[in-house]
């Protein structure tokens, strides 16, 4: 029943992405360890760490892309659940450093030290343990979403109100985290880090071990997302998102759909956080803030909204455009990217990947034939 | 205002005392030179020695220290007032005021007076000033004496006290007696009287003094001391109350007006409008460079730059939303999402643009001398500024309601929204209208940016401060209801001002937004909700 | 008739908008198996008694009694349809973005819960009412077809097909051939005489065509409240009826 | 007259109408009947400007319009009542019948008694939102707020659909008064076969995106009509 | 490779573009100026630009790929300590160097990093002690943004001031979020503290953007400085030049630098920026002053050391003495922080500081405080053979407690 399931969601569009997931997984690799760093082929640490981020927002873009492109759910605080599940592996890898920290303290993080703590507070026990950590990383994220999304829901709260909402609940969030009483280290978040699971988190093979690991949780996130999506309950999302109420009258449940996708999606934010914070050394509130979180709604939108794979691909266009932009144009690249957003809206309007579908359109093709009223012949 | 008096006494002692003014002369010389001595603990030391004369004579020279006009000519060490005058200094005698030559820009040194001598000097003043002909300018010398607290004035102001006709200046000068007694070794039925003059006046001051003398002195001062300070602190505690609620109406004010802009373009029309905030940005830039043009061209009318700003930022901003309208938005219709990605983009290009235009840092808006200063109404410290904020955030409000709700232009942006096909359908001229509508809705957020100028950093950032806030109040009050937008800005200012004494500024932003979540929670629409089919079809 | 006998017990229901009172102690029964046409002028407030049995709208006051024994006051709308009470709107809605096959799919009858449609594959069973339904629509050739792509009246017949597949005990039809040919309003009588006896059903109309083609017991509703009920014929006869209603 | 000359339309690749000619001269009803999907609210839609043709041309009083905006059609004196009623849900009754005055003078900027007469339902509810009225008073509202505009060519889709017996009646004969009183055109499209017969000069009948027959009411034969209606 | 690569890693968009963008364009000017005197080991200087646009990830990113990718030979960077912390990781595994201009809260050092802002000992204590001496102040507001920066400050300042008698009373402490923006009851509750008889001063660690409407409220609500002063330690002349300062004169800040110095160093480097600027109201500041040090420190290091070699040039830049704007030399420390004067100013109706106050000599940056239990005990010396950024004194051995 399973594998049926899984198998629901393989189309065309997902072996092409899978494949190209498979190629990444294995030429990375080569060419960051297996080529002289002088090569015309090799990857600096630099482009894996790069490609690295951009597939964690990639995932995080996927999360994103279930809820709102087919729940309908404007999720303007993702990035809240990105974090915490951020938060949740920064704190073992905080855990990690043990007495290498400036004060040499085994047990308190620096900022501890510095800011008068003597003990350890009790949400931070637990975390020196990996395995403690990845189920943090998926229950805390997962957790706070369904306490919100239960109340949420239950109250129906949809459309801008929810959106609105869900921003609020990041700020607060971020704010929270900003507090140095939180224990999560303030405005610096938490960085510095040294080693995870035993491997030297500078090392290049433990980099690129990430990049693997990323790209695995990508394609198990877009297998799992696509499967859903392509089930009757993916259908039952899309009438949700298209009609609510009329789908109450059937006799559905809502608010248990659309709690199902948001917990789901909030988990697949966690775990992109979590691989992001490895990755990129730091964790901080300001991942957190709702500029975080639009723009990841940016991504999806860019790509294609509510196809999953337009928002990996439009995660990893946009933020190779901002890397690539920052330095190239470091004066101007806002007008850059800004106007790349206004001219997606303008002729994209699906998206990057709403192109094809639009392109077919206007050329009237075979497919296009079949639904012309000749066929709509009387019984 | 000093100056002018300045002047006004120069002539006044110059009128009625011309004989025995050489004699002066003589006495003050050595104590004015001492001014000049070097570090500031001995111009602290001579400015002393200044004021213990008593001397009238010695205003002018205090008052041009304090204006920073007092300086050393260099050869001889003389203590001289020296003028800016083309590219050297027009000398004159701090006391006689007789002008006395010229000298080069660097025959002459400054003498630099910082905190401390400031205090002194205003203490100086006070004790000096007390007889002066300007009911104003005594009531300024009791009020420094109240706060010098400098037994040395004692005298003086019993002196002042049996001249003085003005009731207001009496009473001021009573208390500044009171507080001066207070401090010092007086006898207690002197101690008990200066108690109830301050318990009277029951300010904080007041309380601080009150506070001071519970702490010390025999039994019987106590006593009343104590009771003075609870009758005081209940009386403060009342106007606390007051306070907060006025804090809560004016943060609420500047909420409503950042906000009602919103309540057009998002409200109204559908659009998230991301660029919301830059249009406001872009309305303090107006007021920047209006204020730039007076600077240049008509200084004396400085106070009328806001005034102007309003029609101008309103026009810059307007402007800016139709073309953005035109170019882009009205491809957006029915696609209100997509706006979000649009609109993001334009704000961060509209940032960026104005960064490259103006630079990134700061922009210096000045307040109009109306807009600044504060006034008391009983315990409450009002400050103009606020004050005409909450004035002009109704006004606009009102404006719009009126607008919305009583003219066909109103009426067809109201239809429009609705439903666009129709709307054409019936021969509205929908492309104008939205144009227009998102027209005013950014030029009300120009109108807004005005305001903000007065209160925050005029920078590319200004926006970006104020849109998730705007968002927050018009989704709270309920999306296209107007009194929704007034009444959420309103309730958020009031509920964060009474939570922050408590839980702090941050802790306390913390509690608003998880008010506002569980808010929606009861009200999934917001807190004027429409009800009914007309809804939900 | 005692409660218990009924399938659907309406007792007192008043309704009322900013004071105006849609519903105005509104009673009447339903027993198994019976088909009932409910006319009355616009306003009268037959979708609001549809609203309220269904949950969308929270009655006042009153009783909802479904099967004797439910209350249906109490409930949220996807309860009450689970219960077996399928309903039509007056506008037809059906779900845009999907084919006008999925629509059918979504409605057809089966376990609601997430978990059970995560893992549902349509049974030959399932794919037979199917194709059977988009036959009696004659949707068949545009299974494929977006449902936002009908036409008005396509839009009716796919909801009336989507209340089919349900297969609902209480069907609730709200003005089902509005915007239909006379041919394919006498179909729909028929349709709706085939599913009657097994199923109860209430239909309101303004086509007095087919309320007689019907030939059932008819309600007829004015301010909120029954101003008549009896035999078409019956109740065409009534003067008050024919003033408020039928006109001249 | 309005004069519609080979107009082609497409959704996306759909053609839903093939090559339609229609006239609808004043001082008459035209009667447009065809089975569900046929295409007869996309001919209105056209004609209305709502939608763009991709071929043909529509003349109204002897211009060409085929290119006019909706609201420009609106201001030559089209008016419009759409199937699904499209009522400004939030604007109030009375609202929803100001925004007839748009095409309007301002001198002529007033709702014509016999809305009111017609629909007197109307009167007691105006300031009630027009999205909170029953289906049915909708459909008056429509239709009301139409004549508001004083239309010279009116352009009604289904405007029985939803409403009492007795209001119909009073349709048929604003509709007929309307005619009588000249200088009007009125085309409507109708599935109440009955209620069109009574009250049309000239028919028009679609199938699948084409007029198949078309002539004035004496040249019809009913049982030929009555053939592209049945299923 | 016929130019020496410079990386400038400052915020040119996003929040921190306000304090940021001057600082690259000083680095730019810096670099224009030493091409002109022939560039540095007979090369020419070429800047690399980027915009971390204030994201901290990304100034990580941005720093990994100036090293890497353009293999500059420094970096001049970063102005929040969250932006330090986030690239620290990366200078260190790359070796490379980073100029770090801004002060801040210390409790840092790194082999790496290059500390040419002020220490807390080399701003902030200087003040207390200043309003203590010179204003006899009694009570204390520290009011702060909500930060490491202003907390740990206010965390030493609090031990300092309770070392020297002042009482838990006569201390309070507030926080705001980052761009606060309605100071009102917060300006009346320093007000209100402030009446209670005994001298009081406030002592600011706000942050930016949340200045300006907090000096206008202070402003509005009448606090003047002869009253309660408020002392800051990141408001400087580009800050002021958005306020209107006639009612803020006499409020004070500290700095190691003003532009209103008088010395002719300052007079040059003024009047080079406006013309590189174009433009004659662009006023100097601190941090750039923190630059203009750093960039001819290192300058003179990699003439020194002959090379760009990140080894060499960290050995010699220790002890590397270059002229300051304010008319001394000041010198790199072995532990990588630098000997500046302490200035005190008050604000003047033009927007400029007067100094009012001047230590006598060089103040010695200290990172590790000495007034937090943790860090007494600790010192840093990054020459042969310590080489340690964190040596326990007590313990006799490197890495905090000396595990
Ligand atoms: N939310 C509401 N606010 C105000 N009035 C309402 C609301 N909902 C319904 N009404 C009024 O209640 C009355 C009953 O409406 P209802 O839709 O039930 O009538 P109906 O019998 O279905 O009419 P029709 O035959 O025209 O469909 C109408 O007069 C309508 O205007
Ligand atoms: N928005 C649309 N997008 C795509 N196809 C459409 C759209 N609207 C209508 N169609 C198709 O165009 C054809 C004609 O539709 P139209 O609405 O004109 O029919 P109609 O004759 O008015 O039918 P009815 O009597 O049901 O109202 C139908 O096949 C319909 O499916
Ligand atoms: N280091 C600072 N000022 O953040
Ligand atoms: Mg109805
Ligand atoms: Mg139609």
């Amino acid at each position: 029943m399973l594998t049926r399931f899984l198998l629901l969601g393989l189309d065309k569009k997902a072996g092409v992405l899978l494949a190209v997931l498979a190629l990444l997984a294995v030429a990375v690799p080569v060419m960051a360890l297996g080529t002289a760093p002088d090569s015309a082929w090799h990857l600096s640490t630099h482009t894996v760490a790069l490609l690295g981020k951009y597939l964690c927002f990639a995932l995080l873009a996927l999360a994103l892309d279930l809820v709102w492109g087919y729940v309908g759910i404007l999720s303007l605080g993702h990035a809240a659940f990105f974090t915490l599940g951020g938060y949740a592996m920064g704190m073992y890898l905080m855990r990690q450093i043990g007495p290498r920290g400036v004060y040499g303290n085994p047990i308190l993080p620096d900022f501890m030290v510095f800011l008068n703590w003597k003990e350890l507070p009790w949400y931070w026990h637990g975390f020196d343990q990996f395995w403690f950590a990845a189920i943090m990383v998926v229950l805390v994220p997962g957790a706070l979403a369904f306490a919100f999304g239960w109340f949420a829901f239950r109250s129906r709260v949809t459309g801008v109100y929810l959106s609105i909402i869900t921003q609020a609940l990041t700020f607060a969030l971020m704010l929270a985290f900003f507090r140095n009483d939180m224990g999560f280290g303030g405005n610096n978040g938490l960085t510095d880090f040294k080693e995870i699971l035993g491997f030297d988190i500078q090392a290049a093979s433990t980099r690129v071990g990430l990049f693997v690991a990323t790209v695995v949780a990508l394609a198990i996130g877009y297998v799992l997302a696509s499967s859903i999506v392509a089930s009757k309950l993916g259908k039952v999302l899309v009438a949700v998102r298209d009609a609510e109420s009329r789908v109450r009258f059937l006799g559905y449940e809502t608010e248990r759909y659309k709690l199902f996708a948001w917990t789901l999606s909030a988990c697949m934010a966690g775990v992109a956080g979590a691989l992001y914070v490895p990755q990129v050394g730091i964790i901080n509130p300001s991942e957190f803030s709702p500029a975080s979180s639009i723009e990841a709604v940016i991504w999806v939108a860019v790509g294609g909204r509510g196809t999953l794979a337009g928002a990996i691909l439009g995660a990893v266009l946009v933020n190779f455009g901002k890397s690539y932009f920052t330095a190239a144009l470091p004066e101007l690249w806002l007008f850059a990217l800004g106007g790349l957003f206004v001219l997606v809206t303008l002729f994209l309007p699906k998206g990057i990947l709403g192109l094809a579908a639009q392109l077919r359109q206007r050329l009237p093709s075979r497919g296009a034939v079949a639904a012309k009223p000749a066929d709509q012949k009387g019984v | 205002m000093h100056r002018a008096f300045c002047w006004l006494l120069a002539a006044f002692l110059a009128l009625a005392a011309p004989a025995y003014a050489a004699e002066m002369d003589a006495r003050l010389e050595p104590l004015v030179r001492g001014l000049g001595a070097g570090s500031y603990a001995d111009t602290e030391k001579a400015l002393a020695k200044l004021a213990e004369t008593g001397d009238p004579a010695a205003v002018p020279v205090i008052e041009a220290l304090q204006a920073g006009d007092l300086h050393v000519r260099k050869p001889d060490g003389a203590v001289v007032v020296a003028k800016r005058s083309g590219n050297g200094y027009a000398l004159t005698d701090p006391v006689t005021g007789a002008p006395i030559g010229e000298a080069d820009r660097n025959a002459v040194e400054k003498i630099k007076v910082n905190n401390a001598l400031r205090r002194s000097m205003s203490a100086a003043l006070g004790a000096l000033t007390l007889m002066s002909p300007n009911a104003g300018t005594r009531w300024q010398a009791a009020e420094a004496v109240f706060k010098s607290r400098d037994a040395n004035a004692l005298d003086a102001l019993n002196a002042a006290l049996a001249k003085e006709t003005d009731e207001g200046v009496k009473r001021a000068m009573t208390q500044a007696r009171a507080s001066v007694l207070l401090g010092s070794s007086a006898p207690d039925d002197d101690k008990l009287a200066a108690i109830e003059v301050l318990k009277d006046r029951g300010d904080q001051d007041a309380l601080a003094l009150l506070n001071g003398a519970a702490s010390g002195g025999s039994d019987a001062v106590k006593a009343a001391a104590e009771k003075a300070v609870a009758a005081v602190e209940n009386r403060l505690a009342l106007w606390g109350a007051a306070q907060n609620l006025w804090y809560g109406l004016s943060l609420g004010s500047v909420l409503l007006l950042a906000a009602i802009g919103l309540a057009v373009t998002f409200g109204v029309m559908g659009v998230i409008n991301m660029a919301h905030g830059e249009m406001v940005m872009i309305g303090a830039y107006a007021t920047f460079l209006v204020q730039e043009a007076f600077r240049a061209w008509a200084p004396g009318l400085f106070d009328l730059s806001i005034l102007v700003a309003l029609p101008v930022a309103f026009l810059v901003s307007g402007a800016v939303g139709v073309v953005i309208e035109r170019s882009v938005i009205r491809w957006l219709y029915g696609r209100p999402l997509e706006t979000l990605l649009a609109t993001w983009g334009l704000s961060l290009a509209l940032q960026q643009a104005v960064r490259s235009l103006f630079g990134p840092t700061n922009r210096e808006v000045g307040a109009p001398s109306w807009m600044s200063g504060a006034f008391q109404v009983g315990g409450l410290t009002i400050t103009y500024g606020r004050l005409w904020i909450v004035v002009f955030a109704f006004l606009v409000f009102a404006a719009l309601l009126v607008a919305l709700r009583k003219t066909w232009f109103g009426l067809s942006i109201r239809a429009v929204t609705q439903n666009r096909n129709m709307a054409s359908a019936m021969g509205i001229r929908t492309a104008r209208v939205d144009a227009l509508t998102f027209g005013l809705g950014s030029g009300i957020a120009g109108l807004a940016g005005v305001a903000l100028s007065q209160i925050d950093n005029v920078s590319p950032n200004l926006g970006q401060g104020y849109i998730i806030d705007s968002f927050m109040v018009v989704v709270f009050g309920g999306v296209g209801n107007l009194w929704g937008t007034l009444v959420g800005a309103l309730a958020l200012g009031s509920v964060n001002k009474f939570l922050e004494p408590y839980a702090g500024a941050v802790l306390g932003k913390i509690l608003v937004l998880i008010f506002i979540i569980l808010f929606i929670q009861r009200r999934p629409r917001g807190l004027f909700a429409l009800k009914g089919r007309a809804v939900e079809a | 008739m005692s409660a218990e006998d009924t399938l659907l017990y309406l007792d007192g229901v008043s309704v009322s908008f900013d004071g105006f009172r849609a519903l105005n102690s509104l009673s009447l029964l339903i027993e198994p198996g019976e088909m009932r046409a409910i006319i009355g002028p616009n306003g009268a407030g037959k979708t609001t008694m549809m609203d309220v049995i269904t949950g969308k709208t929270r009655p006042d006051t009153g009783t909802i009694l479904f099967e004797g024994k439910t209350d249906l006051t109490a409930m949220r709308e996807a309860g009450i349809a689970n219960l077996g009470i399928g309903r039509k709107f007056q506008r037809p809605t059906v779900f845009e973005n999907h084919t006008v096959w999925d629509n059918l799919e979504l409605a057809l009858k089966a376990p609601r819960r997430p978990l059970k449609t995560l893992t549902y594959a349509v049974s030959r069973d399932d794919r037979v009412r199917i194709e059977e339904i988009l036959d009696i629509t004659r949707l068949s050739p545009k299974r494929e077809r977006q449902a936002g792509s009908l036409s008005h009246g396509e839009k009716q017949w796919l909801e009336i097909g989507m209340l089919l597949a349900q297969d609902p005990k209480l069907l609730l039809v709200d003005e089902p051939v509005a915007g239909m040919t006379d041919a394919e309003t006498e179909q729909t009588a028929r349709l709706l005489k085939d599913i009657a006896g097994k199923h109860s059903v209430i239909v309101v109309e303004h086509d007095m065509v087919f309320v007689r083609e019907l030939g059932v017991k008819v309600t007829v509703l004015h301010e909120g409240s029954v101003l008549a009920e009896g035999s078409l014929d019956a109740v065409s006869a009534n003067q008050q009826v024919i003033d408020v209603y039928l006109g001249r | 007259m309005l004069d519609v000359r080979s107009v082609d339309l497409h959704y996306g690749a759909a053609q839903a109408l093939r090559g339609v000619s229609l006239t609808a001269e004043v001082g008459k009803v035209t009667c447009l009947l065809g089975r569900n999907g046929v295409g007869k609210s996309s001919l209105l839609r056209a004609i209305v400007g709502l939608k763009p043709v991709s071929g043909g041309a529509i003349t109204w009083d002897g211009g060409d319009i085929t290119k006019l905006a909706p609201y420009e059609r609106a201001r030559r004196g089209i008016a419009y009542v759409p199937q699904g009623r499209e009522i400004f849900p939030l604007l109030t009754v009375r609202e929803n019948l100001l925004t007839g005055y748009a095409p309007l003078k301002r001198a002529d900027r007033s709702i014509p008694d016999e809305v009111f007469e017609l629909f007197p339902v109307l009167k007691s509810m105006l300031d009630r939102r027009g999205g909170d009225l029953s289906g049915g008073q909708q459909q008056q509202l429509a239709i009301g707020r139409a004549l508001v505009t004083r239309p010279k060519l009116l352009v009604l889709d289904e405007p029985t659909e939803g409403i009492q017996p007795s209001i119909i009646k009073d349709i048929g004969r604003a509709i007929s008064y309307l005619r009588d009183k000249g200088g009007m055109a009125i085309l409507l499209v109708e599935q109440y076969f009955e209620f069109a017969r009574d009250l049309a000069d000239d028919w028009a009948v679609m199938e699948r995106g084409e007029v198949m027959l078309a002539g004035s009411r004496d040249g019809l034969v009913e049982s030929e009509v009555r053939r592209y209606l049945t299923v | 490779q016929d130019t020496i690569k410079v990386g400038i890693l400052h915020s040119l968009s996003g929040t921190m573009a306000i304090s940021e963008t001057t600082l690259k364009d000083v680095m730019l000017m810096l670099i224009e100026e030493q091409n002109k005197k022939g560039g540095v080991l007979g090369k020419k200087l070429e800047p690399v630009v980027v915009d971390p646009a204030s994201n901290w990830p990304l100034f990580a990113e941005k720093a990994r790929e100036l090293i890497t990718k353009d293999k500059v030979a420094a970096v001049f960077g970063c102005w929040t300590s969250v932006s330090r912390k986030s690239v620290l990781p990366v200078f260190e595994e790359l070796n490379g160097l980073l100029f770090y201009p801004v002060q801040y809260e210390g409790e840092e050092s790194s082999r790496n990093v290059f500390y040419t802002g002020a220490a807390p000992n080399q701003q902030a204590i200087p003040a207390v002690d200043y309003l203590l001496e010179k204003e006899s102040v009694k009570r204390w507001v520290l009011a702060g943004t909500d930060y490491v920066y202003p907390r740990t400050t206010n965390k030493i300042l609090e031990a300092y001031l309770k070392s020297k008698g002042v009482k838990d009373e006569d201390i309070k402490i507030n926080y705001t979020p980052f761009g606060h923006s309605d100071w009102q009851n917060i300006v009346a509750d320093i007000k209100k503290f402030g009446s209670a008889g005994k001298k009081t001063a406030v002592v600011s660690t706000i942050n930016g953007d949340a200045n300006v409407p907090f000096y206008k409220e202070l402003g509005n609500q009448g606090i003047k400085a002869q009253d309660i002063p408020v002392v800051a330690f990141s408001v400087g002349e580009e800050e002021l030049a958005g306020i209107d300062t006639k009612p803020l004169v006499g409020h004070l800040a500290a700095w190691n630098y003003f532009q209103s110095v008088d010395t002719p160093e300052n007079a040059d480097f003024i009047k080079k920026w406006k013309a590189f600027t174009k433009n004659d109201k662009r006023v100097t500041n601190d941090p750039m002053e923190a630059h203009y040090i750093g960039f001819n420190m290192w300058v003179k290091a990699v003439e020194k050391a002959g090379t760009t070699d990140s080894n060499a040039v960290i050995d010699s830049l220790v002890g590397v003495a270059v002229p300051n704007l304010t008319g001394g030399y000041s010198a790199m420390l072995p532990n990588h922080h630098i000997t500046k004067p302490v200035l005190i100013g008050e604000v003047q109706e033009n927007g400029q500081f007067e100094t009012v106050s001047k230590t006598p000599g060089l103040v010695v940056g200290d990172e590790w405080s000495d007034y937090l239990a943790d860090s007494k005990d600790l010192i840093s010396d990054w020459r042969a053979p310590m080489s340690c950024g964190n040596f326990n004194v007590k313990t006799g051995k490197c890495g905090g407690k000396g595990s």
